[in-house]
């Protein structure tokens, strides 16, 4: 079935807590070639039939109003996967 | 940890009692301290009432010294690093980690350190293979903090002797990803090797499967589980009993345990 | 970690320099947007002699709002010290105008705590507002020198079925839970209140109690010359300065666009560690002066440091280690990024400090030093951009007289009485009827159980919670080899203060006491968040006026001072006010907190008593809410008599005589009878015949009017006579209303109904879980 | 600078408690065209220079040993973006 996935992200500007936990940890583990970490969410949603353009549109939406916080977040992606 | 002059030690003090109490003394449970825990000073207190001594541990030290001969480990509750990227996931890597997993689940079978987990320290047992499975977040998506009855399914592990097997216990969880899940497989084996040592009774409060609130591994000296018996060792503050007053100690049995077990020399 | 080596190189600004400043006098600078007002501004440009550089506009301007100056409220504030007693200052060993304020429990323990609001963040964004709400008032008490040991939350909604509420409490409640629970600070106690009024302005507000020995009370200055200043904890960051984005060019002659957060966003990681690292600093005595960093960050730490010390200091502002390198000097200065701290350091303990910080990796910078100029110098790659007298910065901002007047609509509510209004037409008379008023009453937004809520916090974590939700106060122990521990309860009532602001803060802080004492401690201090409306509209100044005085006479009858507090003023959406909330929390100390009084009954065939007195006290109340009326009078509140209720109270608790207590509010004996059946699952036989006869009510008033000075008690049969016999002597009001009943499972009203506690509990427990999930 | 993203999602087998949140509450806001959503994770970690093999070889490895735990989660996806 046709999925839609959506990727929001920490807006730039805003702290985030999550990644720099992580960047802190990757030097202990040997990985030393990153200079900053930035973790966001992605969502995969199925759709039921075809991926119609109102379909699309509908995710888009559901991104912005739902699925990530304007204040903090940017939707950074939102694409038609096929498996 | 010692910061506060803690109570007195719970056992009688009658005169087999003073001999007992310094036996009891000699065992030295180490608490495990990352950035972020935050149960370390109840669970050193647990150890103390319990009767035993509380060593600090941690999380930076590297070596064999790091574990400072300790006869026990408890890597207590709080939120590692955060816990942001996943319960656990990163304190997993502390060097003190190293030395834990080598000392409870790779020496020789005869001398295996006794390790509990309590809720983020058993999502770091987790995560660091000596317990199988992984904590999702709770099914209802929640932080729940409640008083949680549980079952003592297995009373031979080093944290559960002094328990009936089948007994009932009253001890406060609280927590966000506490939804236990392991595959079937995985399961089926746990259920009949007899590693599920605790389950929830009356209200599964986040969804864990088959109710499984704690488990063991297969020597039965590591042990993890989501709810707090450190928080069930002192009456007054502890959860409610009938009597009212936070008077519920039904805890403190994980301590006398593995104290009773030290020694008594079975380890 | 240290930031002795962060480079400047890539980041060019055109610097507004002093030098540059005093040449150029006719720049125009845009203070409008920063909120200063023309004589402000004009102010500022006579104290300096000449005008403000960017870097310091961006300082006085934040200085000097209402937020971080009080300048609508110091004048009003003042009564707080003038009619302080040497009876209330028997305890206080840091009083107003610290982080927070300092009393002695005894033992050589001392207990800070203190309350504040993050009303508006919360409303634009639920889970960070709320989260860095916690998160700044924990620094408080840290920089107080003290382990932070408990949290509490007042919190005020719009209507429980408006569209936006949900998301407010649930973006709220988890962002309260989440940063605190993940500080390891248990919650033990705070309001959840619906009422339309706050719709678009919920009340957020905090409080922290923290611990220490009477030795370890640090204070926020600068001192000792040459010492170092060093800023610890998170980087720096746009946070909280989105307003300030005109700051985006500092020489106000380009317009590149800038998008700064409004929001700042919270890491209770972090804060955790910085708790750690700041008790290991304090423990191993390496910092002179300390400072929290909150509302206007860099402005603020530097500027209050070096008032309240030696006068002087120097700092070198690109030494900062930011985490948006493209942040202006202004901007920087402005910064309320979370989780940092400002110290003074002697340069021999520079390593001592430094080594504390590389355990808990935490990052620092050392940014100058301490003068003896009277100046605060800031620097920019050399270059000066601030020179100026600190205190006139901190200390010596604009004060405002605002004109205030009592509103004209008051008489006319004031005047609508309920009782005798149509809402109080169809009063429930018979039993039938009481119990369906009852379970009514129970199930509202605003009686029903908040378990909802406080299930969402950790009341375990430090081992020390004696009581906390859902008990009259929340209980800590302090001292484990003694028992030694503190009690505290935060009360407000908006309606109440609508009606009569004088008296609503009165009874806020008669509440607040009250349940202090009924938790079995005594009464030592107090703390507030004055939340209200604009200062600019004289209705509402004129409300904030009479609950300030209020408060201080109130505190003066019972013999209580206040420590600290916060105002949150501007709480209004378009040009409607808020109610006038004064919220009040009040510190109680145990000797033992294992005498400690919970709410509910145990004990078959205690004896339940009704101490104080009951008039038709309807207006305002719970009742008069469900059924839409809003007029009158509040309840008289006699202090001298709550006095009394809570010596007997303490005394009680103190000699074993009673094992239950719950004192009379919102929703009166109604509530009080179902809340103690419901606590333990025991319920009871009571008769209200005696008590409608004395005092001259009927059932239906007796049971749900707001009489202020009343409790509830369980007491042993075997000490009866000894409690019966203190009322007596101290003519305290008390009578055997019934007997606590662990057979029945019912709350038996004898002659009127009897209520299953499960259906009472289905009632109580079910409303937030419809609402909210 | 450039940036590796690591997409990390929960095992298809597992119940995503919040997927199973989002999908139940997209109907509420009109959007219906969704049969289920899962949520998963979205790193993005900034390279100091440039991405070399050894650098992509190593937030393969994070991904693997850190970013994810096999238990419950899939790394979906680790590729290199371009700003
Ligand atoms: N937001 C909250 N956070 C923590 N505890 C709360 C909150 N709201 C209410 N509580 C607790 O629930 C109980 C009932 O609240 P309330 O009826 O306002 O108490 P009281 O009338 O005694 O002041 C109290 O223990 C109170 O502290
Ligand atoms: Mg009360």
């Amino acid at each position: 079935m046709p999925r839609i996935v959506v990727d929001v992200m920490p807006k730039p500007e805003i702290l985030d807590p999550q990644g720099k936990a992580i960047v802190a940890a990757l030097p202990r583990l040997g990985f030393t070639g990153f200079s900053s970490v930035r973790q966001g969410k992605r969502f995969e949603l199925t759709v039921d039939g075809d991926v119609t353009p109102e379909i699309l549109q509908q995710a888009r939406e559901a991104a912005e109003k739902m699925l990530s916080n304007p204040v903090i977040e940017d939707v950074v992606n939102v694409e038609v996967v096929a498996d | 940890m010692t910061e506060t002059p803690l109570l007195g030690s719970a056992l009688p003090d009658t005169a087999g009692g003073e001999a007992a109490n310094s036996l009891l003394a000699g065992a030295r449970i180490g608490v495990v301290t990352f950035p972020g825990s935050l149960d370390d000073r109840d669970a050193a207190r647990a150890v103390r009432i319990a009767g035993g001594t509380a060593v600090e541990l941690w999380h930076a030290d590297t070596g064999a010294e790091a574990l400072r001969g300790v006869d026990a480990v408890i890597i207590p509750g709080g939120f590692s690093y955060g816990d942001y990227l996943r319960a656990g996931a990163i304190s997993r890597f502390a060097p003190l980690m190293q030395e834990i997993v080598r000392a409870a689940g790779s020496a020789s079978a005869a001398n295996l350190l006794p390790v509990l987990g309590i809720c983020n320290g058993f999502q770091i047992l987790t995560e660091s293979h000596l317990l199988p499975g992984s904590m999702l977040k709770n099914d209802h998506l929640k932080f729940i903090c409640r008083d949680q009855k549980l079952r003592v399914e297995n009373n031979s592990t080093w944290w559960t002797s002094d328990y009936a097997a089948g007994q009932e216990i009253t001890v406060p969880l609280k927590n966000q990803d506490g939804q236990y899940i392991a595959d079937e497989k995985t399961l089926d084996a746990l259920e009949a090797e007899g590693r599920v040592v605790f389950r929830y009774v009356g209200l599964n409060p986040n969804g864990s499967r088959r109710d499984i609130a704690g488990i063991s591994n297969a020597t039965g000296n590591v042990v993890g589980l989501m709810p707090h018996p450190e928080h069930a060792v002192e009456a007054g503050y502890g959860p409610e009993s009938a009597s009212g007053r936070s008077s519920g100690t039904d805890g403190l049995g994980f301590f006398t345990s593995v104290l009773s077990k030290l020694v008594g020399g079975t380890k | 970690m240290s930031g002795e080596h962060q480079t400047v190189e890539t980041r060019k600004f055109n610097i507004d320099t002093v030098d540059h400043a005093a040449r150029t006098p006719e720049t125009p600078l845009p203070w409008a947007e920063l909120g200063l007002k023309e004589n402000e501004y004009n102010e500022v440009v006579k104290i300096l002699g000449r005008r403000p550089t960017a870097a310091e506009l961006a300082m006085y301007s934040v200085m000097w709002s209402e937020h971080c100056s009080y300048k609508s409220s110091k004048n009003h504030l003042r009564q707080f010290g003038d009619k302080v007693t040497d009876e209330m200052k028997e305890h206080l060993l840091v009083g107003i105008g610290e982080n927070a304020g300092v009393v002695d429990i005894g033992d050589g323990w001392a207990v800070t705590f203190k309350v504040e609001s993050h009303n508006h963040p919360s409303f634009v964004e639920p889970y960070q507002g709320a989260a860095t709400g916690v998160g700044g008032i924990v620094r408080d008490i840290i920089s107080m020198g003290a382990r932070p040991v408990a949290v509490m939350d007042p919190l005020r909604f719009g209507a429980i079925d408006h569209p936006d509420t949900a998301r407010l409490v649930h973006g709220i409640v988890s962002g309260i839970g989440g940063y605190g629970n993940c500080l390891g600070l248990p919650n033990i106690g705070g309001e959840v209140v619906f009422d339309a009024v706050y719709q678009g302005n919920p009340l957020v507000n905090a409080l922290a109690v923290g611990v220490m020995r009477h030795e370890d009370i640090r204070l926020a200055n600068a001192s000792g010359v040459g010492n170092k200043v060093v800023l610890f904890g998170a980087r720096t960051g746009g946070d909280g300065i989105g307003g300030a984005s005109v700051l985006a060019s500092e020489s106000f002659d380009s317009s590149k666009p800038s998008k700064r957060p409004a929001v700042q966003v919270g890491d209770p990681f972090a804060e955790k560690v910085l708790i750690e690292c700041c008790l290991e600093l304090f423990k191993a005595s390496v910092v002179e002066g300390i400072q929290d960093l909150g509302a206007a960050g860099i402005s603020c730490a530097t500027s209050e440091l070096a008032s309240n010390g030696d006068g002087g200091m120097n700092v070198e502002l690109t030494k900062v280690l930011l985490r948006d390198p493209s942040l202006t000097p202004g901007e920087i200065l402005m910064s309320e990024s979370q989780e940092r701290m400002m110290a003074v350091v002697t340069p021999e303990n520079v390593a001592a400090f430094e080594a504390i910080m590389d355990k808990w990796a935490v990052e620092y910078s050392w940014l100058g030093e301490v003068t003896d100029t009277g100046r605060l110098i800031i620097e920019w790659d050399g270059e000066k951009i601030v020179d100026v007298d600190p205190r006139t910065v901190a200390h010596e901002g604009p004060v405002y007289d605002r004109p205030f007047h009592r509103p004209q609509w008051l008489d006319g509510v004031q005047a609508d009485s309920f009782t005798a209004s149509p809402a109080a037409a169809h009063r429930p008379a018979d039993g039938a009827a009481l119990a369906a008023a009852v379970v009514e009453l129970m199930a509202s937004p605003n009686m029903c159980s908040k378990d909802w809520v406080t299930d969402q916090y950790d009341r375990y974590v430090q081992g020390n919670t004696a009581l906390a939700m859902p008990d009259d106060a929340g209980v800590v122990r302090v001292d484990e080899s003694t028992g030694l521990g503190v009690s505290i309860s935060t009360d407000a009532n908006g309606r109440y203060s609508y009606l009569n602001p004088y008296e609503g803060a009165r009874l806020a802080l008669a509440e607040s006491y009250r349940n202090v004492a009924t938790s079995g401690a005594r009464p030592l201090a107090v703390t507030d968040c004055l939340n209200f409306g604009s200062p600019e509209d004289p209705e509402v100044m004129w409300q904030f006026a009479e609950s300030v005085r209020g408060l201080s006479d109130g505190c003066r009858e019972l013999g209580v001072p206040v420590t600290g507090g916060n105002v949150s003023l501007y709480n209004q959406t378009g040009g409607v006010a808020i109610h006038p909330t004064p919220v009040v929390g009040v510190l109680g100390v145990f000797d033992d907190v294992a005498r400690r009084t919970p709410s509910g009954w145990v004990e078959d065939g205690q004896a339940i008593y009704l101490l104080g007195t009951t008039a038709d006290e309807l207006d305002g109340s719970e009742w008069a809410n469900l059924r839409g009326h809003l007029g009158g009078q509040p309840p008289r509140a006699d202090l001298a008599l709550e006095r009394q209720l809570g010596e007997i109270l303490v005394n009680a608790s103190r000699d074993g005589m009673v094992d239950s207590a719950h004192d009379l509010s919102e929703g009166g004996l109604a509530a009080v009878l179902v809340e103690s059946s419901l606590r333990f699952n025991v319920g009871a036989r009571v008769s209200l015949a005696a008590v409608c006869e004395r005092d001259g009510v009927d059932a239906f008033t007796l049971l749900f009017s707001e009489s202020q000075a009343r409790a509830v008690v369980a007491v042993p049969r075997s000490e009866e006579i000894r409690f019966t016999d203190m009322c007596t002597a101290r003519a305290f009001p008390a009578v055997r209303i019934g007997i606590v009943d662990a057979e029945s499972g019912s709350l038996n009203v004898q002659g009127q109904f009897e209520l299953s506690l499960d259906e009472l509990r289905e009632a109580h427990e079910g409303t937030l879980p419809r609402y909210f999930g």
